[in-house]
């Protein structure tokens, strides 16, 4: 080598990785996680018993798992608007064929995940090959999806077997909440696919596509795999929620369109694809919902909920901007 | 076709290759239209009544606020945004409008209504500000703002909106000049306004070219945190006029009534073939986009079967469209036709 | 001239459109195993079509490829690289949230316990290919949006040379590369293995010392393949051009220096120190320097892109403190950018769009900018730059890049502004364009504008700049004027006489 | 966005984030839990959204009723608002339990997913009395009009009014809701009986007046040769689209908008063929389950849970009134229309529940100026069971579609 590289700025050494997990959504979202959850019990004593925590996890389980599956899409920066319409139609479905018993709960977890893995393999198919938008495409099965809710079940009702309405929502050894451990499972799994091509490769063209493209990375297929598996979470989630109102409601999915969306952008991933990561959103629903609590316990009620709701949305964005940039001015 | 080796033919210093002319916007503002006529020409078939010169009077009237509110969000669409507080604007506007001006309203009360526009404009400013020097997401910072002016106007109502539409609100959207309704004349008037600014404007190119890349725009001068905050202020007072139209169309506020607009607006600009991530589209496709859509409602709603299946056939045909109306399909009818 | 062979890759009566536009007409190349072959042509001749082809990003309409002697037609990145044939891109393909490791062996990674991705195996098995490639200098678990430009084109190359097997495509591997010997050496060392090159560059120089034999490209079509020991850059350059250019090198006519328009003191941000100067009206000043030596810092610093930290700027007089590139403008300072694709073009939009938007206040009437105007405004621009007006209605992102920045540089010049801050302008761009482009920059100057022109090729700067102001470590190390401008001397200075004269330097 | 510049935004972030999660923090901590008063009993009023007349009145009166002595010095009543979201209300009545409510006064948004929490709540003693709406789980009151036959009724009505034949348009509330499918199952039984009635479309209105003149309006274009319309709320909407479109106006029944009871005495719209009868949902009900619960809770009152049926208000075209003052005076049913908005539900009132409310209570919640809290009858109506509705798993009885306040005119 000559001179010239030695008077270089020394190549970017690994960068100090301790700083930029700090700064990643997923913990700060903890952090705000942590300090709202203080200011909860501080105002409601109850809130440290394992009831209540339980029942707060039960209450998060089905939007995190949700908001973990958008997440899927959003990172290969894409929209996915069908996981209001699965969750209703698996919700639906729950409802119209209960099985019952350990078995009969695995049977209706796998259908509820094959219902939404065939949803985000039509939306994967109208966006990766189709080359439909994603928000457009979406749009489009998301009403499909309501319509089939409606066309299988017209009113509130149907039945869910017991097992999955008492059992999932139970507490293993008096404080361990079996949905927490169904959202563990998501994040094991999760975990387990960011180490693997795959994994590497949805960040990758979410990143920049046609780097991705010329890196090799087969994009439409990607694209397409991301949205079968954020399908097949939405799945989980329409079960989990089954399992919390126990019944069957057409339009039980409407609410989850906008707070998924919430959630993800609470936990540092950015929308425009790319960036962040499915626990910092499940923090970011945990947070949603913890949210409420809170407003309820400082007795914030009536009509300014909305406002502090707003309010805390934006300023828990600009905290972590902020903390963000402090940490990387102290790296600097 | 001429061997690889020096041809005299050549030695001129021009590029034979042919390009193509033809811009895919304009095909896609024809196609949004044309199948939009095309369905109120088919619904014959659901019902004798349809396909008639009557139904295309209710589109008009039923897409106007639609196509109002959608400009508001294809602006902000344009510099790669998303305004999800299109609904909360459209009620907050509509309830100023009735307990502000009200039915009696005289001369002085009409005035508060570019006042309403006024506070419309300036939430659009607080969102368009929290996305710009704070850096906040739009998709966060929209949806903050319409969580907080939703319950704002709850709690302003105490949840009973009062009064009714002032009389000039009720003159446009049911009065007529001519024969012709007011409300077609104060749609084409708006519609020729909006694409004018949008498309031919100092202004509307500055949205393009932030859209397009914001960094790139900001280095070649552009006053990118101007211009974008100036695109919610627009999009929140759009949704104002729609809301103050909604007001003179149903005589009346209710605090849920711009809740069906949300979503629409957004499936009309693109569905009108802008991109999502902004930079491109133009704002007579969007309103191709929302007539095709009100279209669409009509003859659905006039089908006789249950609303599962018409909300599946619904979201079918949006899709076929959207399919119909990509640049492939363009590119392959072209190819059927040599030139 | 090459006969038939069956070693090496054959491309043969290769034609491909996009829709009704026709990207290549009829395109036939004989690669030779073990030779560089170069590629030559202006810009939107359709190298990059052809580059694409090869690379299996695109599928050509007609047309056949053979790679010794078996039918080659990839239809994937993947299906080129399993036949052995590689490409590092122009517009480097390398994903920025990767780490250099994980770039160099996408897709497929390094894998440890239970099939799972072992960061420290791939770090350990790019480690060993940087190793092969001699570029130990980059950590192989960076990331590479924390490289510099320079950097990434290198592991860009050496991610193509680890999968070329059989053939390597090479388009445009000096753009962000000052020193070339590592390259060049690289390059040997493969032709040695017997692999076939396709070396695209617009620099003719560097194309001679490394390439016996070129295939010139004009409109699409394979003009010619010529031996270039028997060539001269003038029949050269009639084949890519289709006509005899017009008389080189001629250093610019000067013309008598105005009053100063732009005073720099003691500028200092902090990756600039106390720099000072001044630029008359009508004066060139050129800046080189290696890279990372704060030229970027200077330019942005004068643009409002920077923060300053200490230091006066006058324009005219008036002291100039751009809070933005629009403030800049405004006290009559225009910047043309370093990295077109992200920083310049929109690319999107029309390249009228993109050349009146700095001016679009000025072109309205009464407000309204309609497109006609737009137009008008535009093709009057473009002729100072020579961009073929055709292009105008063109969305610039479909443009060759040399037309790009052509597009951008009279975007630059039309907005009015007296001073101009060129940074890098014939980066990536061919002879013709280079030459329309220092034309443009000429009659600025001579109209009494006055340039500050950061170039990587010193030539350049030779040719163009009154003086030179050659930046080291952040300073201004030495101010080079007369007859000290010229090449031996600014190599000299730029490597603050401490070590070999530089390879291209040396190599002109 | 907020990336074309760099490095600037920051340090204005960092100071105003501090500034502000300050200012949160602060307000937050002084509009903490206020000290709660121990011996008042402690009531919450969780409310779906209040985003229509209906629901801000049900919640206005049960506020009023609250602030009426001598119920201002026994009760803390608290007001939350969760959404239409079921999970949002599990949550908030989770909170409310957590809390040491003692009663819950709710409009529930699920019949059944609620179940859960409101039987976890019934274990610790808490009172759930539900207004309208209703919920399966047996431990709770449910307090409503949904099964004293609206839809059969109204549908008899129109039937008569068109003499037994012509085409008709449903005009339904929220899709897969179960009150609309109550309400619309009601009527198609009277529709079926009659071979002339032809419903010719059935579209949803999400029981709010604009929505409902959107939807009219659009099956008008298919059908302008429309008969009669039978609406669910937002029957004001359908009067307006038929105005929308010309002259003729036709029979409508629908609920109790103000503005459509104003139509229906309009000797102009009577004229241009408008008739009907307005029924269904009324307001009051909140108020009067609001007032058997603090009986209950009083101990004035022993009432185990079950399910009471609110008598169905029935206002024919000629009976409608306009009152002169606050309230439902003299037999009057209806405002002037300056005095209150179109879309104000009428049937908040109730001279023999609920004598204490005024329009101010309605319209603000606060109570009526020298108002006292007077004891209801001591009777309470049974409610048939209505299966998914008030009960699960149950039989609905056989006469559940029995049409009670209008003749059966046999079909021809």
């Amino acid at each position: 080598m000559t001179t010239q590289v030695a008077s270089l700025p020394p190549s970017a050494a690994s960068p100090d990785r301790l700083v930029r997990l700090v700064a990643s959504g997923a913990v700060i979202v903890t952090i705000l996680y942590l300090i709202l959850y203080g200011l909860y019990a501080l105002w409601e004593p109850s809130a440290l018993t394992a009831y209540t925590f339980g029942s707060l996890v039960n209450n998060t389980a089905p939007l995190a798992i949700a908001a973990a599956g958008e997440t899927l899409v959003i990172l290969a920066r894409g929209f996915d608007l069908s996981v209001a319409g699965v969750i209703s139609l698996t919700n639906v479905v729950m409802a119209s064929y209960p099985v019952d018993g350990p078995g009969g709960a695995l049977l209706s977890l796998m259908l509820c995940m094959a219902v939404g893995g065939i949803v985000g393999a039509v939306n994967g198919y109208l966006v990766a090959v189709l080359r439909l938008q994603t928000i457009a495409a979406t749009l489009g099965t998301m009403i499909i999806c309501q319509g089939l809710s409606l066309v299988i079940l017209d009113a509130p009702g149907g039945v869910v077997s017991d097992f999955v309405a008492d059992t999932l929502t139970d507490t293993l050894f008096g404080f361990v909440p079996v949905s927490g451990l169904i959202v563990a499972a998501v994040v094991g799994a999760w975990l387990m696919l960011r180490r693997t091509d795959l994994g590497v490769a949805l960040y990758t063209i979410g990143t920049d596509e046609a780097a991705a493209a010329l890196s090799g990375v087969r994009v439409a297929r990607t694209r397409f795999l991301a949205f079968v598996a954020a399908g097949m979470v939405y799945g989980i989630a329409g079960f989990m929620l089954t399992a919390q109102t126990v019944t069957g409601n057409p339009n039980s999915g409407s609410p989850f369109l906008m707070l998924t969306f919430a959630a993800v952008a609470l936990g540092g991933t950015s929308l425009s694809g790319g960036r962040g990561g499915l626990v910092g959103s499940i923090m970011g629903a945990a947070l949603l919902m913890l949210l409420q609590k809170v407003l309820f316990s400082g007795g914030v009620s009536s009509f300014y909920t909305g406002i502090f709701q707003g309010a805390v949305l934006v300023l828990a964005i600009v905290f972590s901007r902020a903390l963000t940039h402090l940490l990387e001015r102290s790296r600097a | 076709m001429t061997p690889a080796t020096l041809d005299p033919a050549l030695s001129a210093s021009k590029d034979e290759r042919r390009v193509t002319r033809v811009r895919p916007e304009l095909v896609t503002v024809l196609s949004t239209f044309a199948l939009s006529a095309l369905l109120i020409v088919a619904s014959r078939f659901v019902s004798p009544a349809l396909g008639s010169w009557g139904q295309a009077a209710t589109v008009v009237s039923l897409s106007s606020f639609l196509i109002v509110a959608a400009f508001g969000q294809g602006l902000v669409i344009l510099v790669g945004g998303l305004d999800l507080s299109v609904a909360s604007l459209i009620t907050l506007s509509a309830v100023l409008c009735t307990t502000w001006v009200g039915p009696e309203a005289g001369a002085a009360g009409i005035l508060l209504i570019p006042a309403i526009l006024v506070v419309c404009a300036l939430i659009g400013a607080v969102s368009g500000l929290g996305i710009t020097v704070l850096g906040i997401p739009p998709f966060i910072m929209t949806m903050a703002t319409g969580i907080i002016v939703a319950a704002g106007a709850l709690g302003y109502t105490s949840g009973t909106p009062r009064g009714s539409a002032p009389a000039p609100l009720l003159a446009l959207m049911k009065g007529e000049v001519a024969g012709i309704p007011l409300l077609l004349i104060f749609t084409a008037a708006f519609v020729i306004a909006a694409a004018v600014l949008q498309q031919a404007t100092g202004f509307g190119r500055r949205l393009y070219a932030v859209g397009a890349s914001a960094r790139a725009a900001f280095v070649a001068g552009v006053p990118v945190t101007r211009t974008v905050v100036a695109a919610y202020m627009l999009s929140a007072t759009a949704s104002g006029v729609a809301g103050l139209m909604l007001v003179g169309y149903s005589d009346g506020a209710t605090l849920r009534m711009g809740d069906s607009y949300l979503l629409p607006t957004i499936a009309a600009v693109v569905v009108g073939g802008s991109s999502i991530l902004g930079g491109s589209g133009s704002f007579v496709a969007t309103v191709g986009g929302a007539v095709l859509l009100t279209t669409l409602g009509t003859v659905i709603a006039a089908l006789g079967i249950g609303q599962g299946w018409r909300t599946v056939i619904e979201g079918s045909i949006i899709l076929i469209a959207l399919l119909l109306l990509r640049e492939n399909t363009f590119a392959r009818i072209r190819s059927w036709f040599p030139r | 001239m090459q006969s038939s062979n069956l070693s090496g890759l054959s491309i043969e009566g290769i034609a491909k459109s996009y829709g009704a536009t026709v990207a290549l007409e009829r395109v036939s190349i004989h690669l030779a195993a073990g030779q560089v072959h170069a590629l030559l042509g202006e810009n939107g001749a359709g190298k990059s079509t052809l580059v694409k082809i090869l690379s299996g990003v695109v599928r050509p309409d007609t047309g056949q490829m053979l790679l010794d002697g078996q039918t080659y037609m990839p239809g994937t990145i993947l299906d080129a690289r399993a036949r052995g044939v590689a490409t590092a891109f122009q517009e480097l393909s390398l994903p920025s949230n990767l780490t250099v490791a994980e770039c160099l062996l996408m897709p497929t990674l390094r894998k440890g316990r239970g099939g799972l991705v072992s960061a420290r195996r791939t770090v350990a098995a790019a480690a060993e290919i940087l190793a092969r490639y001699d570029l130990r200098s980059v950590a192989p678990s960076a990331l590479i949006s924390d490289l510099s430009l320079a950097e990434r084109q290198r592991v860009e190359i050496v991610r193509a040379f680890h999968h070329a097997d059989r053939v390597l495509v090479l388009d445009e591997p000096t753009a962000a590369l000052s020193d070339v010997t590592w390259l060049f050496d690289q390059i040997r060392r493969a032709t040695a293995r017997g692999i076939a090159i396709l070396y695209i560059s617009h620099r003719l120089a560097e194309v001679r010392s490394l390439c016996p034999v070129a295939t010139v490209l004009r409109n699409g079509r394979s003009v010619a393949t010529v031996d270039l020991r028997q060539a001269d850059d003038d029949e050269i350059f009639e084949l890519m051009v289709g006509h005899s250019k017009a008389s080189e090198s001629v250093r610019r006519s000067r013309v008598t220096v105005g009053a100063p328009v732009l005073e720099v003191r003691g500028l200092t941000t902090p990756k600039l120190a106390d720099v000072s100067f001044t630029i008359g009206a009508g004066e060139i000043l050129g800046v080189s320097a290696l890279d990372g030596q704060g030229q970027r810092s200077l330019f942005y610093a004068l643009a409002g892109l920077e923060k300053r930290l200490a230091g006066e700027v006058l324009v005219e007089g008036r002291p100039s403190r751009p809070g933005k590139p629009g403030d800049a403008l405004r006290d009559g300072i225009g910047l043309l950018p370093e990295e077109r694709k992200t920083e310049g073009i929109l690319a999107n939009l029309s390249s009228a769009s993109n050349i009146v938007l700095p001016i679009l206040d000025r072109i309205g009437r009464r407000g309204f900018v309609w497109p006609a105007l737009e137009r008008a405004a535009a093709l009057e621009s473009a002729r100072a730059v020579e961009l073929s007006p055709r292009y105008v209605s063109f969305r610039i992102g479909d443009l060759s890049g040399g037309n790009q920045q052509k597009a951008l540089l009279a975007r630059t010049m039309a907005s009015g502004a007296r001073t101009l801050l060129l940074f890098d302008p014939t980066r990536g761009v061919d002879v013709g364009t280079k030459e329309a482009i220092y034309a443009a920059i000429q009659a600025f100057a001579d109209r009494g504008g006055s340039v500050l022109m950061y170039s990587s090729e010193l030539p350049e700067i030779v040719r163009l700049a009154d003086r030179c102001l050659v930046l080291y470590g952040g300073r201004v190390f030495t101010e080079l004027a007369g007859p000290e401008l010229e090449e031996r001397t600014m190599v000299a200075a730029l490597t603050g006489y401490t070590s070999a004269p530089l390879a291209r330097g040396a190599a002109r | 966005m907020g990336t074309w510049k760099t490095g600037r935004a920051g340090a204005l972030t960092t100071t105003l984030t501090t500034a502000l999660m300050a200012a949160l923090v602060g307000t937050a901590a002084l509009g903490g839990p206020a000290a709660a008063d121990e011996k008042k009993i402690k009531v919450y009023l969780s409310l779906s959204y209040s985003g229509n007349a209906w629901q801000s009145e049900a919640a206005n009166v049960v506020k009023a009723l609250a602030a009426t002595p001598p119920y201002d010095k026994l009760v803390e009543l608290k007001e939350v608002i969760s959404g239409t979201d079921p999970q949002a209300q599990i949550s908030a009545y989770e909170s409310m339990i957590d809390a040491g409510a003692q009663g819950i006064i709710s409009f529930p948004v699920s019949a059944t997913a609620l179940n859960r929490v409101v039987k976890r709540g019934c274990s610790k003693g808490v009172k759930f009395f539900m207004y309208d709406a209703t919920v399966t789980e047996p431990c709770a009151y449910n307090v409503s009009y949904v099964t004293a036959g609206f839809g059969e009724n109204s549908a008899q009505a129109l039937v008569n009014a068109l003499g037994g034949k012509g085409k008709i348009f449903l005009s339904r509330g929220v899709p897969g809701n179960s009150v609309d499918k109550r309400h619309t199952d009601g009527a198609m039984s009277v529709f079926k009986k009659y071979p002339g009635i032809q419903v010719v479309s059935e579209y949803y209105s999400f029981w709010d007046d604009r929505t409902t003149q959107q939807e009219t309006g659009k099956a008008l274009a298919a059908h302008p040769d429309v008969d009669g319309i039978w609406a669910q709320a937002g029957e004001y909407g359908a009067i307006q689209a038929l105005k929308d479109k010309g002259s003729k106006l036709v029979p409508v029944t629908g609920e109790n908008s103000n503005g459509f009871r104003l139509a229906l005495m309009d000797p102009a719209a009577k004229q241009a063929g408008l008739t009907g009868v307005s029924a269904g949902s009324p307001p009051a009900t909140a108020g009067y389950a609001f007032k058997l619960m603090m009986e209950v809770l009083t101990a004035k009152r022993k009432l185990e849970p079950q399910n009471i049926e609110y008598p169905l208000p029935w206002v024919p075209a000629d009976q409608v009134k306009v009152c002169k003052g606050q309230k439902f005076e003299d037999g009057c049913n209806a405002f002037p229309p300056n005095v209150v908005p179109n879309s104000f539900v009428t049937e908040v009132f109730n001279p023999e529940l609920l004598p204490e409310l005024s329009l101010q209570s309605a319209l603000e919640g606060k109570p009526t100026p020298g108002a006292t809290i007077q004891p209801l009858p001591a009777e309470v109506k049974r409610a048939p069971d209505s299966p998914g509705i008030n009960c699960q798993p149950c039989k609905a009885p056989a006469d559940e579609y029995k049409v009670t306040k209008v003749e059966v005119k046999p079909a021809r």
